[in-house]
Order: structure tokens, then sequence, then C-alpha cells
């Protein structure tokens, strides 16, 4: 291909820095904005844990400035905003941009071989309309009358006016659609781009897993998203028009709004949306076990056609966040069945990881180690879903600590894995400088062991019946013998929020004031390793053209004695390969 | 490439292809926010002992006929439109016409919704029919104004020639876009004014 | 501006500023009293054992899933830490090569995933299918000796009703209590669930029973004590800042005492019944 | 994704495909909506109480449906060759299980309550 469409680079710095159309810098963007999030985030779980290890006593240093009207005491009313905002600012301010903002505009481009988003303009409009719902979010938190405080589900009727008057809750809302509007666009983006813009030759099954796992993850954003948008639009009208969507018309026979129509549609997009969050992740540690462990990706075709079966099941098992809710017992029993089979190929993604790293030869840099920690913790986090997912445990785990435990190390805790690993990874690429490797080592069992620690007492916790979202265990007697696991998780949590503060001088430091990064730091054959780092302005001089797969690591048909190649590097020809039956030439995977 | 067909004056076929496969996407996507809405209707409908419930004032019908039949025909204006563009004819005359069509819709709308609320069927007093009627209508009123705006952005552009056979692509989009607030429409129809 | 770029720049200011941003986030675990504190608490590791003669379904079914999956994570972890013990990186070692993307691979992988199902899923939907249409689905009616109990929860608070002697809820003799629910031992207690303004959810962890009380609709629940004595309720639905708070107490008492105590409840509900108190008369046709 | 392009070009494509479809076909199709529109309007008053209120609703949904697709298919055409892709939007149908299942749903729970 041509040089056609390379316009030159932007000067001024608005247009560079700011109002950049470059997916590049919007990935950084969406970098730093969730970084952000998830330091405020991960500043309110330490507010939650302090106060239930030491309930009613002032939170240090920060309390007093936070809370000066109660001397740092956290308040009911300040706890519920606290776990309610964590959870939104989480999934959607932290986890989303950093996972689908920054390593989708990042790694979309750079890996299929394109030189920009198939709609620059609209990249842009949505991480400023996050940016918007972001604003918009930390607007609530000061409104008066109190912010958000039903929950990130924000149940009604809690969160209409009936248990909420505030209008932090309204606010919330037009947050939450402000941020699907975002993932929505972004979603287009990414699909229309992954179709129309792969370079020649980069076939489907050339397509890295990163890619792949970011293409579900798209798709369920432009399907689910709207789903809470809609729900949140109901929910605005209800606070705001005096509607009745969500209250019902009488305590008992129904009649009027129905609150479960609100669990209904809340869960048709989060159970969906748990998978929003993993798929990614699921992608790069597909391709970094194979890259670090020199093997190629075991299963290639299964690997897709389970993440692809885990896109297409997911809006069909959400019944199980509503177990006890009062479902008829038929549906009840669709949705066990229907939660255990999306297990199947959650299993087989599994297999395929361990079957990938077996006999590999392991480079044990950061990044791997990330990936190893995400199938870890996604392995004990997934497990465990088995108790949830059967009706007659949940009806007792339900709503403890149990579940929060679960769906930490599910979603958050293999995410934030997922997302840290692709940053040692790809940041030489985007920095164009290393991040330390032993800050960057000591980071990942900083952070491994006191996380495994605080979610496996919290499983703890919940098997002993201690409810979730309780401002003080110590209130109730039946829970007064359980806060010695409190005070277990919050010292293991403070360690964990403590073993961030690494990572966050890691990363400012080598951003700045780290090695500069070699071109292929990695010795992998992805297109953007062909491309000096950092990255310049249009990716790709010329557009290259792909003749092998992404994974083709030890192939005795490499020439040059390495053991990988670049995806424009033909293979050495059949016949001068030895005759190793499973060594084929990528044409046949 | 790409980027340089937002400000290029003619696009490929490929261009025409992304946009076609991008606008596809969308109303896919857009669609599910709508059938939500259509959800929680049929729910709340559902709930509802007595349909529409007793001492709520319908919309005038005769209104709603009318207001229905503007949009199709605005929408078949359209359709006549962007056939037209693509042969090369000219099209614009087909495209004010459909314009003129979805504003007449929008006071049709308006009028309605006056209509209502001076016979005293209003959201802040009401039950699940107002709720949803107003509810669902200011929603799909919304798009109609994006709509429009996306019309009449495209007639101004035809008028300066930014857009024309060459360079058809948001043209193209605009009217795909109106025929999905119609399709919406139609169900509204359904759901709200017959009796 | 120049000194302060070159500050920035010195090892030794990050290594300080580390230091003592690593320091402040652990000055939460020095914490000595937090530590103190839960020495001294009494300290329970499990939930109570069974009241209720369903609840064995759930601790046999629980512990089944334990055995499973810790058998599962462990298979799991040595697949995990073997490799990186032994394939690591090392001269003159080399990975080996396989797509795996032989039909031998496939049927392995589709082999394996059927057997796991099987063992780890199916088995447990079987029990836990089992268990709901004999336990937690199978609700007794009143014919069957079931002793009923209507719940209104509200923010913040548990409102209890009970027929008392004539059988019949809205009458002058129902038994209306608030956080605080007497039953009767070794007979089924059935619960209809109702909320005033937010959701709110009946958890009786020693009964091993949970329900959401939707306001809007009624929903039901049961369970059967099998053993006298006082037991925790409480609320597992977020339903606003004083969520904790909302705890009630759980009478069980033996079949003698708990006629005695109908008798005694029913006569003083009758001489304080007040009409005229509409707030109080919030009684409903029973669903079954 | 290269090699792909059609074989003539789209403007060729477009007048080939207008040819054979005629001017009189698309104005049938709104006459047809209109008078479907009536009928809906019509339907209401013609089947009175002592008819099934359920063949009713039936039928009016199955009115609206069909001047739906009938709008989709015949008037929303996007600007590319494979016709394929306009099915793309129609994703969202299934969302009609999820009506049907949130109805059952809702059922269960009024008559079991």
């Amino acid at each position: 291909m041509s040089h056609d469409g390379i316009h030159p680079e932007p000067t001024s710095f608005w247009r560079k820095h700011v109002f950049s159309v470059d997916h590049k810098v919007i990935a950084k963007q969406f970098l730093w904005f969730g970084l952000v999030w998830l330091l405020i985030g991960g500043m309110m779980a330490m507010m939650i844990r302090w106060q239930l290890a030491n309930p009613g006593e002032p939170f240090p240093v920060l309390g007093a400035l936070l809370f000066p009207s109660t001397g740092g005491v956290i308040q009911p009313d300040t706890y519920n905003v606290l776990f309610t905002m964590h959870g939104t600012i989480m999934i959607f301010l932290g986890l989303t941009p950093v996972l689908i903002g920054c390593f989708g505009n990042y790694c979309i481009p750079m890996l299929i071989g394109a030189r920009d988003m198939i709609v620059p303009l609209l990249n842009m409009l949505s991480f400023w309309t996050l940016m918007l719902g972001g604003a918009v979010g930390f607007y609530s938190l000061l409104v008066p009358l109190g912010a958000s405080e039903a929950g990130w589900t924000g149940y009604p009727t809690l969160s209409t006016t009936v248990g909420a008057p505030g209008s932090g809750e309204t606010l919330w809302a037009l947050a939450v659609f402000l941020i699907g509007a975002s993932s929505i666009m972004g979603g287009i983006n990414y699909i229309t781009t992954i179709v129309r813009l792969r370079a020649p030759g980069m076939t489907w099954s050339r397509l890295p897993l990163t890619i792949w796992g970011m293409f579900f993850t798209a798709i369920l954003n432009v399907l689910f998203l709207p789903v809470i948008g809609s729900a949140m639009i109901l929910l605005v009208l209800d606070r705001a028009f005096g509607t009745q969507f969500y209250v019902p018309a009488t305590m008992i026979d129904g009649g009027g709004g129905d609150p479960i129509l609100y669990q209904h549609l809340f869960w048709i997009f989060g159970h969906p949306e748990v998978y929003i969050l993993i798929l990614p992740a699921w992608g790069f540690i597909s391709d970094f076990l194979s890259f670090f462990a020199r093997k190629p990706a075991f299963g290639y075709r299964v690997t897709v056609g389970a993440m692809l079966a885990v896109t297409v099941l997911s809006a069909v098992v959400y019944g199980h966040h509503m177990f006890t809710t009062g479902l008829s017992p038929m549906l009840g029993e669709s949705f066990m069945l229907l939660t255990m089979i999306i297990s199947v190929p959650g299993e087989i993604l599994f297999f395929n990881w361990l079957h990938t790293i077996w006999r590999g030869s392991l480079r044990l840099t950061t990044p791997m180690l990330f990936s190893l920690g995400t199938v870890f913790v996604f392995g004990l986090g997934g497990l465990t879903g088995l108790y949830l997912a059967t009706i007659s445990t949940d009806i007792f785990l339900h709503d403890t600590y149990f579940v929060v435990g679960h769906f930490h190390l599910t979603m958050a805790a293999s995410s934030l894995f997922g997302a840290f690993a692709a940053i040692y990874f790809w940041m030489p690429k985007m920095f164009g400088r290393m991040l330390d490797e032993r800050l960057g080592k000591l980071h990942f069992w900083a952070t491994f062991i006191p996380l495994t620690i605080v979610f496996c007492v919290m499983f703890w916790s919940g098997y002993a019946g201690m409810p979730r979202r309780y401002y003080d265990h110590t209130y109730l007697e039946y829970l007064r013998d359980l806060q010695h696991l409190n005070v277990l998780t919050s010292a293991a949590a403070f360690l964990l929020g403590a073993a961030q503060l690494i990572f966050a001088f890691n990363f400012i430091r080598s951003r700045w004031w780290g090695a500069k990064a070699p071109t292929n730091p990695w010795e992998v054959g992805t297109l953007d390793m062909a491309v000096p780092s950092p990255v310049p302005y249009y990716n790709f001089e010329t557009i290259p053209t792909v003749v092998t797969g992404p994974h083709e690591f030890s192939n005795p048909a490499i020439p040059d004695g390495k053991d990988w190649i670049f995806q424009t590097e033909p293979l050495a020809d059949r016949a001068a390969a030895p005759t190793d039956p499973s060594a084929q030439p990528a044409a046949s995977h | 490439m790409t980027i340089a067909s937002i400000h290029a004056p003619v696009e490929d076929t490929r261009d025409r292809t992304n946009a076609a496969l991008g606008m596809a996407i969308f109303i896919g996507s857009w669609a599910m926010a709508f059938a939500v809405l259509f959800i929680s209707f049929l729910i709340l409908r559902q709930r509802q002992a007595v349909w529409p419930p007793v001492g709520v004032t319908l919309p005038s019908l005769p209104l709603a006929v009318a207001a229905t039949l503007t949009l199709l025909g605005s929408s078949f204006a359209l359709h006549r439109s962007v056939s037209a563009l693509r042969r090369g004819a000219p099209f614009t005359s087909w495209w004010t016409a459909g314009l003129v069509g979805g504003l007449v819709f929008a006071v049709l709308q308006t009028w309605l919704w006056a209509d209502l609320w001076a016979a005293g069927t209003t959201t802040f007093t009401g039950g699940t029919y107002e709720s949803l009627f107003y509810g669902l209508t200011w929603f799909h009123g919304l798009h109609v104004l994006c709509g429009l705006g996306a019309l009449f952005l495209a007639r101004i552009g035809a008028a300066t020639g930014r857009y024309g056979h060459q360079r058809r692509a948001f043209v193209v989009n605009a009217a795909v876009f109106w025929h999905f607030v119609d399709v919406v429409w139609i169900v509204l129809f359904i759901c709200f004014f017959v009796p | 501006m120049k000194t302060l770029l070159d500050a920035l720049r010195s090892r030794a200011t990050w290594r300080w500023l580390g230091t003592g941003a690593l320091l402040l986030m652990l000055s939460p675990c020095a914490d000595a009293a937090m530590l103190q504190e839960a020495v001294d608490l009494p300290n329970r590791w499990g939930p109570n054992p069974s009241a209720s003669d369903y609840g064995w379904r759930y601790d046999e079914l629980f512990t089944l899933i334990t055995i499973l999956i810790s058998v599962s994570f462990a298979i799991m972890l040595i697949l995990l830490v073997l490799p990186m013990i032994r394939d690591r990186a090392r001269a003159g070692h080399k990975a080996s090569f396989d797509h795996g993307s032989s039909l031998f691979d496939k049927r392995f992988t589709a082999t394996v995933s059927v057997i796991v199902f099987i063992v780890l899923d199916a088995w447990v939907l079987v029990i836990a299918v089992r268990d709901l249409r004999e336990g937690y689905w199978n609700i007794p009616t009143e014919l069957e000796g079931a002793y009923r109990v209507e719940v209104l929860a509200q923010q913040w608070s548990w409102n209890f009703r009970a027929t008392g002697l004539d059988g019949e809820f809205g009458t002058a003799d129902d038994v209306i209590t608030i956080n605080d629910l007497t039953v009767p031992q070794d007979r089924p207690v059935v619960f209809n669930l109702t909320s005033k303004d937010v959701i709110h959810s009946l958890y009786v962890p020693d009964m091993r029973m949970k329900r959401d009380a939707n306001p809007g609709a009624v929903n039901q629940a049961w369970f059967q004590p099998i053993t006298a004595g006082d037991f925790a309720i409480l609320c597992a639905e977020l339903c606003g800042f004083a969520h904790y708070q909302m705890g009630a107490q759980l009478h069980v008492l033996s079949p003698e005492d708990f006629g005695a105590w109908e008798q005694d409840a029913s006569m003083i509900a009758v001489a304080g019944f007040d009409p005229e108190d509409t707030e109080a008369q919030w009684a409903w046709d029973w669903k079954e | 994704m290269s090699g792909t392009g059609p074989t003539i070009s789209p403007d060729q494509f477009y007048e080939k495909r207008e040819k054979t479809s005629t001017k009189g076909k698309y104005i049938t199709v709104f006459l047809t909506l209109t008078f479907l529109t009536i009928v809906e309007v019509f339907v209401p008053s013609v089947y009175a109480s002592e008819y099934d209120h359920n063949l009713k609703m039936l039928l009016l949904i199955f009115l609206a449906v069909g001047k739906a697709i009938l709008v989709a298919l015949f008037f929303m055409h996007l600007d590319h060759e494979k016709g394929w892709v306009k099915f793309i939007a129609a994703t969202p149908v299934y969302m009609g299980l999820f009506a049907i299942l949130l109805m059952l749903e809702s059922l269960y729970r009024q008559v079991g309550a």
C-alpha cells in the first residue's frame, strides 16, 4: 500500500495531546484516566476495609480531610456511598478504560496492521464522553442530600426517590448512561475496524488472541450497554419526572411499576458486563502465555470458539443473580443449568492455557507472572462460582461476603491482573520506555499474596454467614464473633493497597526516566513489534502483508535459528522443515 | 485511506462499506435500547388489570394516524431520494419532501403531547400508562430531533455540493437512521394509540 | 524550577517518597488496637450448626462442592506450577512445538471438558434440583400444619404477624411483633414476605434460609426448626444507611412452651387491639 | 481483507438493482403501509369485547411487526453491495426471547403471589 492517508502529525498542543484523533494518544488518555480512577476507587476500598476492621474509628490522615465534620469517622451513609462508588468507579471508570479503552485502542490497529481506527473522530468522542461521564459521576459525590448510595447495582426502590431523595443518585444514573454511550461508540469502532481494516493476509485465523478477546468484548458492549442505558433512562424518569416504572402502586398486589423489572434489565446487562471485563484479559493472557512459554497457543481455534461460546451464552445466564428474588422455580432451574453450561467454555480455556505452558520454555517476566497470576485467581474465582450457580447453596451464600470474594476474584482481580500484564507488556511500545522488571516482579508478588488472602478470607466470612454491605459487623450479636475475619481481610487489603504504590512509582519513574525500549523487547512476532518504540505517528510506513500466524514460536521451520518469527516473514519451505508431524506451517492451522 | 476520507471530496466503495457496516452495528446496538423499553412496556402493561387504565384520556387517534402516515410518507420520500442519489440522478427534491414530512411529524407529535397534557394526562400525577407513554415517546422524540438534524445537515451538504453521488455515505446513513425512527414509531403507535 | 526537576530526577528523592508513601499506606496494618481486638473477641470460623429440617442439604452440598473444587484446583495448581519449575527458560532448553490443532487434541479437549462437566457440574446440579424440589421449594401448606407468618419489611425493621388462635389474618387476635419472632419447634414455618418501601431480604443463617421481600409482590419461604433456642434474623439486601442494624430475634419454642406463648400473646393482642389504628391493619389474604 | 472487491463497480450495481426494482414497488409498499395503519385503527372497534381479547392483541402485534418489517426491508437500504449487512441491524430481534421470558416470569409472580 502506498503512503496515501498519511497526514502530517498535528503540532499544536491541543490537537496533539488533548483532542487528538490518534488511537495511540487516545489509548494513553484512557490509560491515565483509568489509572487515576483505579487509585480513587482503591482508596475507597481502603476506607471500606478500615471501617470494617475498626468500626467507628477515624480514618487515619485522609479521614480528617475528607470527613472533617465527623473528625474522620466514616458515617453509615458515607460508607454506603463508598462501596457504591467503589463498585461503579472500578468497573466503569477504572477497569473498562484501562482494559478496553486503552488496550482496545492501542492493540487493535497495531496488531491488525492498520494506521488508525476506522472512525478516529468517533474514537475521540468516545473518550470525551467517558470523561464527561466520569465528571458527572465525580460531581454526584459532592451534591447536597448525599451521593448515590444504593450499591453499584442501584436496585430500585432504594435507588428511586423512595430510598434516595438526593440528586446524587440521578447524577449517578446519568453518569452510567454516558459511560455506556462511550462504550457503545468504542464498540462500533472496534468491530468495524477489526472487520474492515485488517492488513492484507491478516486472516481471521492469524489474528492474535488479544484481538479476538477485544472483538467479542466489543460485540457484548454494543449489544448490552444500550440495555443498561435504557434501564438508567427509566430510573432517571422515575426520579426526575415522577413516572412509575420501578415504583409499585401498592404494597402487595402488583399494579404500577415493578422493581424486579429493573433487576432483570440490570442483569441482562450486568452478567455480560462481567465478560466484557474478563474477555480482554483472557485475550491478553492467551497471547502472553504463548509468547513467554515460547510455544504456540494450544488449540487456537478451540480457544476462539470457547470465547465465542461465552459471548453467546453470557446473555442467558443472568438469572443466577436473582435466585433469592422469587424467580419461578422453572426459570431458576433453567438458569442454574445454563450457568453450569457456561462453565464448560471456561474449562476449555483453562485447559488450553495450561497446555500452552506445558513443556514450553517459560520466561518468567512480569507480564508472564501476571498472566499466570490471572490463571490462578480466575481458577479460584471460577471454581467457587459453582457454589453460587447452585441455587440450594446460593440461598445461604447470596449477598454474603462469599459473593464479594467470588466476583472480586473473577472480574476484578483477574481483569486487573490481565490489565497489569498488558501494561507491563505494551509499555515499551506505547511510551518507548521499559518498566523496571525487578520492581515489576516485586509488585506482582506483593499484589498476588495479599490479594489471595483478602478474597479467600472473604470466602470464609461468607461461609460463616457474614452479609455484605454492612457498615459495622459488630452491631448485631450474631456477627460479633466474626470480626476477626474482617480484621484479617483488612490487614491483607492494606498490604494489597500499599503494593500498588510500587506500581505507581515504577510506572511514573519508568514513563519519564526508564530505560529506552528496544524495538522488540519481548522477542515476539506480532505486527506492532516490527515498528520502532515508541510507535511513530502513522504506525506503519507501509501497510504490512501478513504471511504467518502470531504464535509460531519454536517452529522448526523458522529460519536463522531463532525461536520466533515476525508475522510478515514467511516460514521456511515445508520440505526444509524436519519431519515433525506437528510442525505444520501457519497456513494449515 | 480512512483518515483521509474524513476530509476527502470523494469516497470509494471501501469507505461506503465501512459506513454501512458501522451504521448497521449502530442500529443493531441502539435497537436494543428500544427493545428494552418495549419489554418494559409489555411487563408493566401485563401488571395492569385493565388497559388502558381507568380514567386515562387516550391521545387523539386521528392526530396519531396523521402523524404515522406523515412519518411513513417521509420515509418513502427519503427512500426515493436515496435511490436517485445512488443512480446519480437529482435527489434533493425528494429529500426536501422527506425533511418537511419529518418536520410535520414533529409538529404533530408536539400537538399530541400538548393535547394530552391539557386533558390532564401528565407524568407527574399519572400512573403506568402516562409513565410509559411519556417515557417512550420522549425518548423517541429525542431520536426524531437527532434524525431531523441529520436530514437537515445532509440537505445543507447537498446544497453546498459536499454530498453527492460520489460522496453519499452520510446521506444514506441519515436516511437509514430516519427509517429506524420510523420503525420504532410503528411499534409505539400500536402500543399507545390503538385503544 | 530546574532544582525541582533535578530533585525529581534524583533517585534519593524517589526512594524517600516511596518509603514515605509505603509507610503511610501500611500504617493501618500496624494499628495495634485493631489486631489486639481481633485476638480478644470471641471467634467463630464457620456457620452455626443447622437448626432447620432441610439445613443438612445445604451443609452436605457445600461440603461436596468444596471437595470437588479443591481437587480440581489442586490439579490445576500442579499443572500451573510444575511447568514454572520444570520448563523454565534456560540455556539449551527448547520449547516443544505444538499448535494443539490436531483432531486428537480437539477430541482430547472435548473429552476432558465433558468429564469435568459431569464430575463438577452435573452431579451438583442433580443434587441441587433434588434439594430444591424436596426442600427449599416444597413449601408446606396450611393443611400440612404450617405455622404461617406474614412479614412486612420496612426501613429498618421487621414487622411480623401471626394469625393468633383463630387461624385467620386481619383479625383482632393477630400476634404482631417487631424485630422479634416466636415460632414452634418441629412445625413448618411458612412466610409471606413483602415490603413497605425498598427491597429487603429475610436472612435466617441458622435455618439456611434467605428470601427477598419485594415491594409490590408477595414472596414465600419456609423452614422447619428442629432445635429450640434463640437465633438471629438479618437483612441481606442493601436497604439504606441503617441496613446493618436491621436484625431481629427468632425464638424457637418447644411445642408445649409455644402453645402457652400463643395463648398469652393472642390474649394480649385482643386486649391491645385498636380498630382506629389503621397503621397496624396491614394484613393481607394469605398467599399459598 | 483484500481482493474481495466486487467485479462490477458499485454504481453499476445500484443502477442494475434500480432497473430491476421498479418505482411502482415502493409505492405499493407505501400504500400497503397506509392500509395496514388504517386496519390497525379499525381492528379494536370491530373486535369489541365479545371477541377474544388475546386474539385482538395478537392481531395488532402481527400488524405492527409486519409494518416494521416492511419499512426495514424495503426502505432501510444500507449503501452496501452485500445484502446481509442489514441483518446485523436485526440482531436485537432476539430480545423477543427475553420479552417472552420476562412476561412469563412476571405472570408467575402475579399468580404465585
